[in-house]
């Protein structure tokens, strides 16, 4: 009983070091979409790096149990009352944030916002991992050339309420419609809602309704994996194509084996990275955030920042077997 | 010391033969609440003993700590002269004593042969119940004690309160108790029910079993009966041969106006 | 032989709320020794508005758990309300009294219609509201799609993110305290009240003494869709946006609330008081927690224990309580 | 006649589940190959095997909320142990998942039984504890394909005669446990308890060992639905199984299990498991929209409901007229 009291109190009291050492420091939050998803936890990796670069940096990293805007807001609450200096938020709802972000950057707190952003009022400025066009674009190229531009594709995305997927289906269908893709088809957009059991079964219920299905663009990491797993299962590896947006180490297998032989993804490390170190910049007054701006971001060069306050990180990186191996032991 | 006292004039009354089952100076506390204070029961072979006393009287614990359900907190039992424990309801069972229930325990959504068996089903393979053996028995004892029931594999909610009364006290005397208890058992029964019922507790006595029963119709306890207890309080209060009292005597200890 | 003795003092230590609120004291304390902006009033009264809405169906919910009842439904009916007025403001373009309007006749209807089966065909409650899980969310997906509504007038965000006045008091707690108030009068003080103690201990007794059992269950659950679309309201107003997935797993959340406030699983027992401690014991645990940064998987962990603590701990005083008194007989 | 009655329940969800197959069949022919029913039996043979689970914990008037957590906790722990012990041999890590069940499953059990807390109660606190737990010990992170063996992501795959080990897991469970409910003692007294605890209590039925039990195998039987689920889709995460618990519930309860415990048959949970089983995969394959799936699976839930209690109720009915005559 003593014993327990004992270690309480030194619990009790080391915890409350570090929460009064952190007043010295600079702290910037990390707040993703929830948790328990391996992109964000590369993304925290990055930031984790980011803040290897001052000895006065400390980072929070927090998300909700599930990728709702009630669950982010009540985060950054806590946020706002423990007075951090800055929050970088990929949030679940551009415009329900924009209030609260409101009241942080009224405190004196720098909000930006990160692969999904925030809508203009509510940061001070977007980190886009690429251009949501170039994206959109690219995967509608890739999965063209891999079926030689003709025959009915799918997409099977994430919930039918991402903002980003939503916006990149979007540019997959304008490029659609350039000539060159006039003997491809559109049939039909699914959601997997980003679990695996349902991405899973929404993938075979598509070989299932389009018999004569070329290929398959599934734009998240759960959805793309499911996919790939659901083509090997039912040995259509090779006969329907698929590419789409997806962690080296979850796609790695599928890669290798040729059910997918090509998929695009930024490096969530750097734009992780890149998201703690313009936040932290921000608050030290080296980058001020206005439209026009090229920002240095340490190992990332120079970032400049575009209409509307977003800034474009880099393209998407495209993995095949050639770089997989090195990409999945990293993230 | 008063019930030493009554003890005795029972013994001496009916002093043919041992009581079968007898318990002495039994105290039973709820937190608070004294259910029994030195309470003492003896039951003889061959005998239908009835227990009666207002509400809370007592009548319930008691009968419950015979059945096993509850342990007393004081006082022994002695069955055949030695002393037992009754430590639960299998245990009391294992003693042949059967108890039919005033909640009626029956189970509702099962059917008439696994409500005769229930708690010790006939098994095969030592796991698995003996469904075929169970129903050719069912058939029997239903046949033995005259009771009439539409179908064995009827949920025995689809019964009548007469038929699942009958079902009930059938399935004490089916398993041959030395004692069968039953609470209250005419209770929310019809006229021609209360009268096959009564006739079914005689018939227990002629199987050469003993009876406790409670009651609050003491019409019908003096119609069956040959002895009555009476609680009041926690208390046992007297105990009179049927046969040398009446209604009005027994309505007085119950009360507590003699 | 009791009631005449003065009620001593370890048996109103061993009463539910007490001890609830000595947990509520301890959780204050240990907290604001954790974090130094634990007790300031301003973040205090702040992070109310996160768990007002909740708090709102916790209300009703108590009245319907102490009836021996159960609503799984609820988080689904805000979805459903929330989707209604989503679409009246887009579509139709209306004013802000009548998307109130909208949200509470959402709510009433469909809480209605689940009480309506509930009493009128005599299925159980948890079947009912276990589809009406499934039912009132799906039918949000249904209208909404991969849309979400972010277009409401301006006047809308007072009630979810307004303050009274010039002060720091949200509009959300003073509706919630007033609801409270009423609720509690309704619960203690009125034969409404006593009903649903009757009828939670023993419907058909409670019957017998004719007390119209259905009447008064079909007027709970109407009463919990009317508040939850209250609920709906708010939280559509306080993140300006819908989307069919809002308010998901805050029926389980709710309960939990209920239960730990000490109102009996069972029915037939439970007070306004303990009911109001542990909303804001649950409230603010979360708020404490999130300022020293602890992910929230792990005030599941904690609710979870706690939950278990709140169903044991009285159940095992009473009988240490009687043990004693046994004893006490006995010699 | 009264029995056809009772009967008719399951012959009333056989029939809407060959109608409901006709249906799909007329839209989309290709939905009634024999390749596509196995593709939907595999799909449907975890909710299947759980469902049984959840069917014994509802036939004692419990409930269990904790399945989809200790589907994730016990999927996540065997695919952790297997990624960083790949030398465990696979029917030791199909032990294990059974044994960490067992251990999630005996924890609600002893709760309910020794500690008579409320079934609701104790897995509704359970599912939080067992949700945070699969975060503890992945820190977050995922477990992916790759980092799974061969032979552990084949494990639901291979199998004998075309029928997969996951299908033939979730029949093995269904027939085992269907005799078990029906025809052995311990099976009969589950019925006993659940219909009326009181009797059972005093005719000596162990009322402890019968609380127990059916969480215990509940358990033990998502353990290894756990190992299935992260193989079958080569990869563990956080949020594995999020809601299946309601899901396995519907199944049950479409099954026409009363949820008040005592009534209800291992057809009547089949049933209901292929029912919304074949509704998941029906949905995607006749085109119907993606957003009424849910709102469509409610609307099911409560027709079966309200099925159920009508027909409950047009028995007592006939009871009291044959009373009265």
């Amino acid at each position: 009983m003593k014993k327990l009291l004992m270690v309480l109190m030194a619990v009790i009291l080391v915890v409350g070091m570090v929460s009064s050492g952190a007043l010295a420091k600079v702290r910037i939050a990390m707040v993703v979409k929830n948790l328990g998803n391996a992109f964000f936890e590369a993304c925290r990796d990055g930031g984790l790096e980011a803040i290897g670069l001052g000895e006065d940096i400390e980072l929070i990293f927090r998300g909700p149990i599930t990728p709702t805007a009630e669950g982010q807001i009540e985060i950054i609450d806590s946020l706002i009352a423990q007075k951090v200096e800055a929050i970088a938020i990929s949030a679940n709802d551009p415009t329900a944030l924009v209030p609260i972000a409101r009241t942080a950057m009224a405190a004196g707190i720098k909000v930006i916002s990160f692969d999904s952003g925030i809508a203009e009022g509510g940061r001070i400025l977007q980190l886009d991992p690429s251009g949501p066009e170039f994206i959109g674009r690219q995967q509608v190229q890739i999965i063209a050339e891999m079926i030689g531009y003709k025959g009915e594709i799918a997409i099977l995305s994430a919930t039918s309420q991402a903002t980003n997927q939503n916006i990149w289906i979007g540019w997959m269908e304008e490029e659609l419609k350039e000539p060159a893709y006039k003997d491809m088809k559109l049939v039909a957009t699914v959601y997997g809602d980003d679990l695996s059991d349902k991405s899973y079964r929404e993938a075979m219920g598509l070989f299932k309704s389009y018999p004569n299905l070329k290929g398959i663009i599934s734009p998240t990491t759960v959805g793309v994996a499911a996919t790939g797993k659901a083509l090997e299962d039912e040995g259509l590896s090779g006969v329907i194509e698929l590419t789409g947006l997806g962690l080296p180490s979850e796609m790695k297998q599928y890669i290798l084996n040729g059910t997918c032989k090509k998929m695009a993804l930024w490096n969530p490390i750097e734009l992780g990275y890149s998201a703690t170190y313009i936040a932290y910049k921000l608050v030290t007054g080296e980058i001020k955030g206005e439209v026009g701006e090229v920002m240095s971001v340490g190992k990332m060069g120079d970032i400049t920042i575009g209409e509307g306050g977003t800034a474009v990180m880099a393209e998407p990186y495209v993995f095949d077997k050639s770089n997989i191996e090195k990409f999945a032991a990293i993230y | 010391m008063v019930t030493n006292k009554l003890l005795k004039a029972g013994r001496d009354i009916t002093s043919k033969s041992e009581p079968i089952l007898e318990l002495r100076g039994i105290c039973k506390y709820f937190g608070g609440v004294h259910a029994l204070e030195d309470v003492g029961l003896e039951l003889y072979p061959d005998e239908i003993l009835a227990l009666v006393g207002d509400n809370g009287a007592g009548k319930s614990t008691l009968i419950k700590i015979i059945a096993g359900v509850y342990q007393p907190d004081k006082g022994e039992v002695l069955m055949e002269g030695k002393e037992i424990e009754i430590r639960s309801p299998r245990a009391s069972m294992d003693l042949r004593i059967e108890t039919v229930y005033q909640e009626l325990a029956l189970v509702d959504k099962l059917d008439v042969v696994e409500n005769i068996f229930l708690g010790r089903p006939l098994t095969k393979f030592r796991w698995f119940v003996n469904r075929k053996r169970m129903v050719a028995e069912t058939v029997d004892i239903l046949k033995r004690l005259k009771i009439s029931i539409p179908s064995l594999k009827e949920p025995v909610q689809n019964l009548s309160g007469g038929q699942r009364q009958a079902l009930a006290v059938g399935r004490a005397i089916a398993w041959s108790g030395r004692i069968v208890i039953l609470d209250e058992p005419t209770a929310a029964l019809g006229v021609e029910e209360t009268r096959k019922t009564l006739a079914l507790i005689k018939q227990i006595k002629e199987q050469g079993a003993s009876v406790i029963v409670i009651s609050h119709n003491l019409r019908h306890i003096f119609e069956v009966s040959d002895r009555i207890i009476v609680l009041r309080g926690g208390r046992r209060v007297g105990s009179r041969i049927k046969s040398k009292t009446n209604i009005d005597e027994i309505v007085k200890l119950i009360t507590g106006s003699l | 032989m009791n009631s005449t003795r003065k009620m001593p003092i370890w048996r109103i230590l061993m009463q539910w709320e007490v001890i609830l609120f000595f947990m509520f004291v301890a959780m204050i304390v240990v907290n604001s020794s954790l974090s130094p902006y634990f007790l300031d009033s301003n973040n205090i009264l702040r992070t109310t508005f996160n768990f007002m809405e909740k708090a709102i169906i916790v209300l009703p919910m108590m009245f319907i758990i102490i009836c021996g009842d159960i609503d799984i439904s609820v988080a689904g009916i805000i979805a459903l309300a929330s989707s209604f007025m989503g679409l009246a403001s887009q579509h139709l373009g209306v004013g802000t009294p009548a998307l109130i309007f909208i949200g509470l006749l959402t709510g009433l209807s469909v809480g209605a219609l689940n009480g309506l089966i509930i009493t009128k065909i005599g299925v159980p409650a948890i079947a009912v509201t276990l589809a009406g899980f499934f039912l009132f969310r799906g039918i949000a997906y249904a209208m909404l799609g991969d849309m979400a509504v972010t277009t409401y007038p301006e006047s809308f965000a007072y009630l979810g993110q307004g303050y009274i006045g010039n002060t720091r008091v949200p509009f959300e707690l003073v509706v919630f305290i007033i609801l409270a108030i009423i609720f509690g009068i309704v619960l203690h003080k009125t034969t409404y009240g006593l009903n649903l103690f009757a009828i939670g201990n023993n419907s058909t007794a409670a019957r017998f003494f004719g007390i119209n059992v259905n009447r008064i269950r079909f007027f709970n659950f109407a009463l919990i869709g009317l508040l939850s679309g209250l609920a709906s309201v708010l939280l559509t107003s306080r993140i300006g946006s819908t989307r069919p997935n809002i308010a998901s797993g805050w029926e389980l959340e709710i309960i939990v609330i209920v239960v730990l406030g000490g109102v009996s699983i069972f029915g037939g027992a439970g007070n306004i008081l303990g009911v109001v401690i542990s909303i804001f014991m649950v409230g603010l645990a979360r708020f404490g927690m999130g300022l020293i940064n602890v992910p929230g998987i792990v005030m599941n962990i904690v609710m979870g224990f706690l939950l278990l603590i709140a169903v044991l701990l009285p159940g095992s005083l009473r009988q240490l309580q009687s043990k004693i008194l046994t004893k006490q007989q006995q010699r | 006649m009264l029995e056809k009655v009772v009967k008719k329940r399951e012959f009333i969800l056989l029939v809407s589940l060959v109608s409901l197959i006709v249906i799909v069949g007329l839209r989309s022919p290709r939905f009634l190959s024999i390749g596509n029913f196995r593709d939907i039996m595999d799909d449907t043979a975890l909710l299947a095997m759980v469902a049984i689970g959840q069917f014994m914990v509802i036939l004692i008037a419990g409930i269990d909320l904790s399945v989809g957590a200790g589907v994730a906790l016990t999927g996540m722990s065997v695919a952790l142990l297997h990624q960083y012990y790949p030398g465990i041999p696979i029917f030791v890590i199909v032990l294990l998942s059974i044994l960490i069940g067992f251990l999630l499953g005996s924890f609600n059990g002893i709760l309910v039984s020794l500690l008579r807390i409320p079934p609701i109660i104790v897995t509704l606190a359970t599912m939080g504890i067992y949700r945070g737990f699969v975060a503890l010990i992945s820190g977050g992170r995922w477990v992916s394909a790759h980092e799974m063996s061969d032979a552990f992501r084949n494990l639901p795959r291979g199998g004998f005669l075309g029928v997969s080990n996951l299908l033939l897991v979730a029949i093995l469970c269904v027939i085992i446990f269907g005799i078990f409910l029906k025809y052995t003692r311990t099976g009969r007294e589950i019925y006993a308890v659940g219909g009326n605890e009181i009797a059972s209590r005093y005719v000596g039925i162990n009322l402890k060992k019968i609380k127990y039990l059916p969480f215990m195998i509940a358990g033990s039987i998502y353990g290894l639905a756990g190992l299935l689920w992260v193989a079958r889709y080569a990869s563990a995460q956080s949020d594995t199984a999020m809601g299946f618990e309601l899901v396995v519930i519907a199944a049950c309860v479409v099954g026409g299990v009363s949820i008040f415990g005592g009534s209800g048959t291992t057809l009547g949970v089949v049933l209901g498991v292929l029912f919304l089983g074949i509704i998941n995969n029906a949905l995607t394959q006749v085109k119907v929209s993606p957003f009424w799936q849910m709102a469509l699976q409610g609307l099911i839930i409560l027709v079966a409901v309200i099925v159920n209690t009508v027909m409950e109720k047009r028995t007592q009915k006939l009871v009291t007229k044959r009373r009265n005559l």
